[in-house]
């Protein structure tokens, strides 16, 4: 987007989310169906209020074709909605969703998305998402790419052991007091981290993120229809995308220019950024994400856990907006950014700026 | 519109391929397999609906909404996405609410003889059809609104599965009309 | 604040077959896309961002491909989208593409459908058996002939309508070079005497399996004045869906259909379809459904609008409405392109370039696409004029 | 917990065996590590791209140009697989490193045969290692190994 301050004011009016190890009580569609009634409930709205819908989710993920549509179910579809579907994390449902808002027909749009990981092998369906004649047939896994990447930087002394198991433990502390959280711990030291065992060389166990089940609902709605339905919304100052050459032995892998680059779309350097939720799948990616969106220590980072606490994949980005969202809406922050990426090494990057009045 | 037999001017360069192969017969295609392993496990509703299988029981889920009950049980009403808990028994008889012919084999259905009849089975006491084979009669006799009811396997045969029940036959009851038939009934008992 | 006018400024397409093994994935992305360029005199450098479609990744085995197809298809720096809405998907895509310049977020972008089904087969993919069920369900062709049954015992239909269908869009295909299925010497008894596949379904009432893909080039109102070569400009664009399954759900003539059509035609100012529209491009995937929409779309009174096969209104030769003037989906179906063909084609009708298949003097079109059991569905008017 | 109310479970295995055409440009690829040998192509600015692609992969203009490049090479980067995955082409615990091949400009991604990680250095020289039976795969090429052993061997 080229002149943020011309668009229609859009803001994250309700956020319900959920993320637990393994989702056995309940399918996607009945955990999306609650979820996204609550969303609703809370601002008091039913889907015949809502103008646009769109979801994120992924066949290869769930193992079936057109599995989004069984959870069209959990929205109530009838009568019939204005809907679409990305075969993308959900933080790319709600940029579409967002510029459906701008051509200014309707006011309100649902968006949500989900995964159930614990289903099969994530890492080996990760490896089909990789140039299908060079890399897939290979079979790499997305945490040994990661940790490609993870080693060019520390060769290069761009970070250190130490700046990763930081990472690991600001993860870990955060997540304690955010249920979603997998992987937390109150009281785990440096030296725990730094002592781990080395999984996926050079990474350690907590310098990967964990893999979860969950999902999450977010309700947009724009101008005075968000001032009535929240007290204090969470307006989407700016919002960009973009992604980097598929092809990793081409790029340099201890940056991410698409990440900075939609961050500098989306405004990041207008003002002052009090927190950030950021989405890695590693605590190295983390490190190059905060540099990439020019972050210091006055920028709360993941303070729900991140991605490292709890990664489900489809839904970590929006959850990342949601978890930002909500911290404006309860007025504990006033400026956030909240990211979401795709693909191997930080390949597609989204990056959300969200301010409170 | 442009000639879909020459390529845009952009791709009409020559590749050029290095001597030391050129004459040499091209691999034209790669083999890559893919084998994805999936753990399916159903959700409780439906857990408890194929369990129910094992007693030659149907269950259903009704809507908190209006009642409308739905076979096999979703866990949500999709019309309106609320979550259902309440099962309900269902009889393990019901109508044809439309149906195929079907002159295909389908994989891993050996045993089916060619051609069959796949049908919409509304059960007595439900608002939605759920598929089902139906056979023992021709497959010409088979209309839209005709009685049927379960066969069910052997009880040592039984297991936690839809599959217990063979397939449909007709019950000879009269059949219920065409306009009251399938989804139809619904509309029918809301006017 | 109103939408930015948008406009079809260029189209490209592959010719379709059941097997491009000429190329890659991405060579055959490119090929449609590149065309679509040179349709709009534009470079990869002047388009803003890209948005993709297809149907599931399965058919493919390439999770997401649109992360590894970003530098084919000139997206590196820039946004990408990919959209999955079933069947409808090449629909949903044109129109995804769309919402990024109506909102004013974009001035050019790139959108392109596509499937390349000779790298599996479809049939597998879509048909997964689901364990503790029973594995009845042989395919679409197994779930839309109940409902074409429906129709038929409805509306009263003589049973050969669909095979009248299937000949007039194998014949208007004949006059489209990109199409699959160019069968020359068909003949309508042929047709008729085509193995039953799930009966009322005849083997020459279904579409076929291709490789192919169809991209478009879209501008805002500005880039659509500046264009050298007539542009297609967007009159109304729609999505619907509603949930499967449930009771009182109208199977035939699905509410969220007629909802859709009554959103694009308003959109459009449009009240009498029939007389206002000059060519129609509907998703028919089997004959049946053309009858079937038309009546849905308004473009026919309920129960009648198989008439309008047998009096030849749909008929590129001299019908009052010609349908599916490319030979539809019933002559090339590669899944993720097919709504999007759908779109492409409605396009070049009122740009007049449609060649052999062109309706004369068409100034406003109509591009339809359907998916899901009939639960999914996009559409769009395209006008010679703008709006 | 009873066997009955253990919850019921079934595997669902999604397979097909896909055949992908290639197109001339990763087909000459191909039938160069058929015939044991690495083909890289070139960028507008001369750089070499290995392996290659049909387009630029930043400005996604058609590349045409295929050369011969030298089979051995420097490790990039390196991270250490073990156990291996289960549909890969090794069934050893490896490496896999970016690697660039003397003569190209950009790195490809395959395996290291080495005993242990203890082996792997970045920056360490690599030369490739083929298989007997080639049929014009990625895989033809069993990886690479140090360079100084097979000097030695």
């Amino acid at each position: 987007m080229s002149e943020v301050n011309s668009f229609r004011d859009v803001a994250v009016v309700s956020v319900a989310s959920y993320q637990t190890k393994t989702l056995s009580e309940v399918n996607e569609v009945q955990l999306m169906a609650d979820l996204i009634s609550k969303c609703r409930n809370s601002v008091g709205v039913t889907q015949e209020d809502i103008g646009f819908t769109c979801s994120g989710s992924s066949d290869f993920l769930a193992g079936q074709a057109f599995s989004f549509v069984h959870t069209l179910d959990s929205v109530g579809a009838f009568p019939p909605i204005s809907e679409s579907h990305v075969e993308m994390d959900g933080a790319f449902a709600l940029y579409e969703a967002w510029v459906k808002l701008q051509i200014g027909e309707v006011d309100t749009a649902l968006v949500y998305s989900y995964g159930k990981p614990s289903a099969g092998s994530v890492i080996d369906v990760l490896a089909t998402q990789l140039d299908p004649y060079y890399v897939s047939p290979l079979w790499p896994d997305c945490f040994s790419l990661a940790a490609l990447q993870a080693r060019l930087l520390l060769d290069n002394d761009l970070i250190t052991l130490e700046k990763m198991a930081e990472v690991s433990m600001r993860s870990q502390k955060n997540g304690f007091d955010n249920p979603n959280a997998v992987r937390s711990s109150e009281d785990v030291s440096f030296d725990d981290l730094m002592n781990e065992p080395v999984t996926v060389d050079p990474l350690r166990a907590s310098d990967i993120s964990e893999i979860a089940d969950g999902g999450c609902a977010v309700i947009l709605a724009a101008g005075d229809k968000a001032r009535s339905l929240c007290e204090r919304p969470a307006w989407i100052k700016g919002i960009d995308h973009r992604v980097d050459s598929h092809t990793l032995g081409v790029r340099d892998l201890t940056r991410s220019p698409s990440a900075f680059l939609a961050a500098e779309k989306a405004g990041v350097s207008d003002d002052r950024i009090d927190l950030a939720e950021i989405h890695g799948i590693t605590s190295a990616q983390e490190l190059i994400l905060e540099k990439e969106f020019g972050l210091n220590e006055k920028t709360l980072v993941n303070l729900s856990g991140g991605s490292l606490a709890s990664d489900t994949m489809m839904a970590s980005g929006l959850i990342r907006i949601s978890e930002v969202a909500s911290r404006i809406i309860s007025d504990e922050a006033d400026r956030g950014l909240a990211h979401a990426t795709s693909g191997p090494c930080l390949q597609q990057n989204l990056v959300c700026i969200l301010e409170g009045e | 519109m442009t000639d879909p037999n020459s390529l845009p001017a952009a791709l009409s360069e020559k590749v050029e391929i290095p001597e030391s192969i050129s004459g040499l017969e091209p691999v034209r295609s790669v083999r890559s397999p893919i084998r994805l392993v999936y753990d399916f496990v159903p959700s409780p509703p439906v857990q408890q609906y194929l369990r129910s299988y094992s007693k030659k029981k149907i269950l259903g889920h009704r809507s908190p909404v209006d009642g409308a009950v739905f076979v096999p049980p979703r866990g949500v009403d999709p019309r309106h996405g609320v979550l259902i808990d309440e099962s309900v028994e269902l009889s393990d008889r019901g109508h044809v609410g439309n149906f195929c012919v079907t002159h295909l084999p389908i994989p891993g259905r050996d045993d089916l003889d060619i051609p069959y009849v796949s049908a919409w089975i509304h059960l007595d006491g439900a608002n939605v059809g759920f598929l089902g084979l139906v056979a023992g009669c021709e497959n010409d006799e088979v209309h839209i609104g005709m009685r049927v009811q379960a066969v069910w396997k052997e009880e040592d045969e039984l297991g936690n599965t839809a599959e217990n029940i063979l397939y449909w036959k007709p019950t000879g009851e009269p059949s219920v009309p065409v306009e009251k038939a399938g989804n139809r009934a619904w509309e029918h008992t809301n006017e | 604040m109103s939408a930015e006018l948008t406009a079809v400024l260029g189209v490209g397409q592959t010719k379709y077959s059941s097997t491009r093994g000429d190329v890659s994935i991405a060579g055959l992305c490119r090929e449609a896309a590149y065309r679509a360029l040179e349709d709009a005199c534009l470079d990869w450098k002047e388009i803003d961002a890209v948005v993709i479609g297809k149907a599931p990744d399965f058919f493919e085995g390439v999770m997401m491909p649109e992360l590894y197809l970003a530098e084919a298809l000139g997206a590196v720096g820039k946004p990408i989208l990919r959209v999955h809405t079933a069947g409808s998907v090449g629909g949903s895509t044109a129109l995804v593409a769309a919402s990024l310049i109506q909102s004013r977020v974009h001035e050019k972008v790139l959108t392109i459908g596509f499937e390349k089904q000779s790298e599996s087969n479809a049939t597998w993919a879509l048909s997964l058996p689901q364990p503790f069920s029973v594995s009845i369900n042989a395919g679409a062709g197994g779930y839309f002939s109940p409902i074409i049954r429906q129709y038929m015992s409805r509306s009263g239909a003589p049973d050969l309508i669909g095979c009248m269908v299937a000949f007039k869009d194998r014949q208007h295909a004949l006059k489209n070079p990109y199409a699959h299925l160019h069968q020359n010497d068909l003949t309508f008894e042929e047709v008729v005497e085509s193995p039953m596949l799930w009966n009322p379904i005849r083997y020459s009432e279904t579409c076929p399996s291709s490789d192919g893909a169809c991209a478009m080039v879209l501008g805002n109102e500005k880039s659509g004045d500046k264009a050298d070569k007539p542009v297609a400009w967007i009159h109304g664009t729609a999505m619907r869906s509603e949930s499967n399954n449930f009771p009182g759900r109208d199977e035939v003539n699905p509410l969220a259909s007629r909802q859709c059509a009554a959103d694009v035609f308003k959109q459009a100012g449009i009240t009498n379809p029939l007389k206002e529209i000059d060519a129609v491009e509907i998703y028919v995937p089997f004959s049946w459904y053309e009858p079937m929409w038309l009546e849905s779309l308004g473009f026919a009174e309920v129960d009648h609008g198989w008439r309008m096969v047998e009096d030849g209104t749909t008929s590129l030769e001299g019908g009052k409405l010609p349908v599916n003037c490319s030979g539809g989906v019933l002559s090339s179906n590669p899944i993720g392109a097919s709504g999007m063909i759908r779109f492409a084609e409605a396009a070049l009708q009122v740009r007049g370039m449609a060649g052999d298949h062109q309706v004369d003097g068409a100034k406003k079109s109509f591009g339809h696409a359907y998916g899901g059991g009939a639960q999914y569905f996009a559409m769009w008017i395209v006008g010679a004029e703008k709006p | 917990m009873s066997e009955l109310e253990k919850p019921l479970k079934a595997e669902l295995t999604v397979e097909y065996p896909f055949t992908r055409t290639t197109g001339e440009v990763i087909g000459a690829f191909m039938t160069g590590l058929r015939e044991k040998r690495l083909f890289g192509i070139k960028r507008p600015d001369g750089s070499i791209l290995v392996p290659p692609l049909e387009y630029d992969p930043v400005t996604s203009e058609p590349l045409t140009e295929m050369v011969e490049v030298a089979q051995s090479g420097v490790v990039e980067t390196w991270t250490w697989v073990d156990p291996p995955r289960p549909q890969s082409p090794w069934d050893a615990p490896h490496a896999l490193a970016l690697i660039r091949l003397d003569g190209s400009d950009t790195s490809m991604l395959h395996a290291v045969i080495v005993g242990s990680p203890l082996e792997m250095k970045t920056g360490m020289r690599v030369t490739a290692q083929w298989k007997e039976d080639r049929v014009g795969h990625i895989a033809d090429l069993e990886g690479f190994v140090q360079e100084i052993e097979k000097a030695d061997s």
